[in-house]
């Protein structure tokens, strides 16, 4: 390849990973006052006000009105959307009483029971969730034989 | 003088430290995990085995370091830390003790050697530290050695690469060799992975025959490893995989050759593949450095 | 696109902050210090040369940051920066409106580069930042640049190496290149020195020779300062003079060659002898990151 | 030269610059508490505190007695040999109204008269504080040639 090699070539390599955000400056800005939210969760003076009030608890923080949103309903992979990174996150499903694999599972549009069992039966494979640009192609393999 | 004695990888699941503290590391889901720590511990204990200091090269996962700052590299060169309230109270388990005196060595001579590192007197360590800790020495009243905290960021984009990390590695050998203080066994940790991803529709991936690729390549004289793209982690051990490359600056510091003395791997704990393995240097050759300061006579010769 | 059209160095003695904001700029003392800059002021004043953004190298004094941590290179990504009381309650100045598009592509260019950037969302900026604002324009009701603050520490030893500072600049150089936002014009500004030493028996030394020595290497072809050790600028030009090393940072951006547009050098103000050059590249050519994320195809490859 | 180049031959030559402490690891640890004491000062209601009071300010720092003394009497050349950093203690010499130029004079054994002339008249020449072991060497030669 000769076009020039940098910052940009390398970001753009992490929007071809099926079902992932990486966590780049672009989300880092978008989800800052989003996970500093999180963040203050870790002191138990804190943790006790935003138990008592939630919705007044967030009024403090200069989020949207979306991640505001979010944040109440707990939908993590909308957070991860909005900016949100898993480590900030991991306070406030703590908070909650919820372990990283119950919080982890609500992404996934799987079950925590099935989620769990999918993780003891050895984890998700890799194949097929490596590259939806590999995938496209694939498929388009695929209907060129059939045809 | 104070030498690098070995080198410990292993995951850092913070799940594994709430299993410990409550008991449960035996039961039927932790019991074959923390089995394969049974052989660490028992040669861990033993006199000629035990170190006096640990570099423990982990991840601050949004506990001691918010978004207002982020460091690459930082080097802990206080006296001791707390284990911090990640959410839920701290752990309870013993304050780390630190190494001032090792670590300011280290710290002095890397950014001699142009690493450009942090440097930090006061901090909490979260899981990352605290969980290997446990997975080593159990639950004693005090931790059986001092720590050097090594953090390195892997949560923002980008991570410092692997061939960056591997660097440092050998940065941090020629540092611990030049120690003038003390007779000092060394080890060196790295931390984290090995495969996992914590978000989105591909949750809960997988990649036991690329872990144990990784782990085949921490043995012996290969350099293979340095030189995996960030990219490869991402699809290939999901996008917390990339913890890895820190067990990358544990094996630079191992020098040239390494030999494995104990190996275990295990799926799953919680969302995360286990990986551990214990390395002694073969060869511990690192090349010299390269830096005008850290190398130079021109750079010390009086005028 | 974004590029580099001109570096400029400059003292950041505080007293000349004291000078411009209590009207005191023009007396017999400070008159022919300021002068000095009047040129720039004009110069910079002309649309074809008034910067965008402004990358300003410059050192925290015991400001934003304490003993707690201290980052060799710290990158302001963040929206905006107040002055900092430094003791006297803070500058009535504007506070300093940042560029976080520009600052993060730079720091994730320097990442994959291999220097160990501390990215930094928020702090508060001194003297050392804030002085050469007032110098290059006034008094204005708002800064008339954006500014990327660029901290590194010359307070705890060792600072970075002469030859580190240079190859960061090479790299901020490339950064700044492959920018895709806005058409900007980039200055980046070397901030600190020249001889000075604030302490001890031998306090108030002065090296006009060695200054303009100094001075007279940031113009051409020649590399020769990058390889100048810490234990020279301590010699010569006092244990403050140091804060030279940050000049090499703007001198490495501007690439191959430069050519001075403008010169001042003046002693005193306080203890300091005030240095001051406007540059602009001749032939801006950096050599290409040598780095594997940076630079390699398989890094970036799908697979 | 064959001996080992390392941080100790690095921090060795510091100790050869006459009337000079250069700030290594050794003093910033000795100092920690000195500095963050006088970094408290850079906030206006500590400031207050701090001088409606000194001695009671100082017993809330893990400061050494001989820290304690020395901040009391400004002796800032002993500040120094106790692991000030000159950053660090200007927030209390600015505390107390002192310039730069005036807290540095107080260390040299000049008047503040005489310290500014000198600076005044181009500063103070590197001739002869460059080296102790060049001076020495200079005097044993000196004396070499008297004989
Ligand atoms: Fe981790
Ligand atoms: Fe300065």
């Amino acid at each position: 390849m000769t076009r020039p090699r940098d910052i940009h070539d390398y970001l753009d390599a992490f929007d071809d990973i099926p079902g992932t955000r990486v966590y780049t400056a672009a989300r880092a800005r978008m989800g800052y006052h989003l996970n500093q939210f999180a963040m203050s969760l870790m002191k138990a003076e804190n943790r006790a006000r935003w138990l008592a009030d939630e919705r007044a608890y967030l009024e403090e923080w200069p989020m949207t009105e979306e991640q505001k949103q979010a944040v109440l309903a707990r939908d993590y992979n909308r957070l991860l959307d909005l900016g949100g990174n898993i480590y900030f996150l991991a306070k406030l499903f703590s908070t909650d009483g919820l372990s990283f694999l119950q919080a982890v599972s609500t992404m996934t549009g799987m079950s925590v029971e099935d989620y769990k069992a999918m993780m003891d039966a050895g984890g998700r494979s890799p194949k097929g969730v490596r590259s939806i640009k590999a995938n496209r192609e694939a498929q388009g393999a695929a209907k060129e034989e059939i045809r | 003088m104070a030498r690098i004695t070995a080198g410990i990888a292993s995951s850092h699941v913070p799940l594994l430290g709430v299993a410990a503290d409550t008991g449960k590391d035996r039961d039927a889901y932790f019991g074959p995990i923390f089995e394969g720590y049974d052989w660490t511990r028992k040669w861990i204990a033993r006199p000629e085995n035990k170190p006096d200091v640990v570099i423990l090269v982990y991840n601050d996962h949004a506990s001691a370091f918010d978004m207002k700052i982020i460091p690459t590299f930082a080097i802990g060169c206080g006296e001791r830390y707390r284990p911090a309230d990640e959410g839920w109270g701290p752990r309870q388990v013993p304050d780390v003790e630190g190494h001032p005196d090792l670590a300011w060595h280290i710290a002095q001579s890397l950014i001699l050697d142009e690493f450009d590192m942090t440097i930090i007197n006061e901090m909490d360590v979260d899981h990352g530290l605290t969980v290997p800790l446990t997975m080593m020495y159990g639950a004693p009243d005090a931790w059986p050695a001092k720590v050097i905290p090594l953090a390195v960021n892997v949560v923002t984009y980008p991570p410092p690469s692997g061939n960056r990390c591997w660097a440092l590695g050998e940065a941090i050998a020629r540092a611990v060799q030049s120690f003038k203080g003390k007779d000092l066994k060394v080890h060196i940790w790295g931390t984290g992975g090995m495969s996992h991803q914590l978000q989105g529709t591909r949750a809960g991936l997988i990649n036991a025959e690329w872990d144990n690729m990784f782990l085949d390549s921490m043995i012996g004289t290969t350099q293979a490893l340095r030189s995996i793209p960030h990219i490869e982690y991402l699809r290939e051990t999901g996008s917390e995989g990339i913890e890895m490359v820190m067990w990358l600056i544990m094996r630079g510091a191992l020098g040239r050759e390494t030999r494995a003395l104990h190996r275990h791997y295990h799926v799953p704990c919680s969302n995360t593949a286990i990986g551990h393995i214990v390395l002694e240097p073969v060869d511990g050759t690192v090349p010299a450095s390269p830096t005008l300061e850290g190398n130079n006579a021109a750079a010390q010769g009086a005028i």
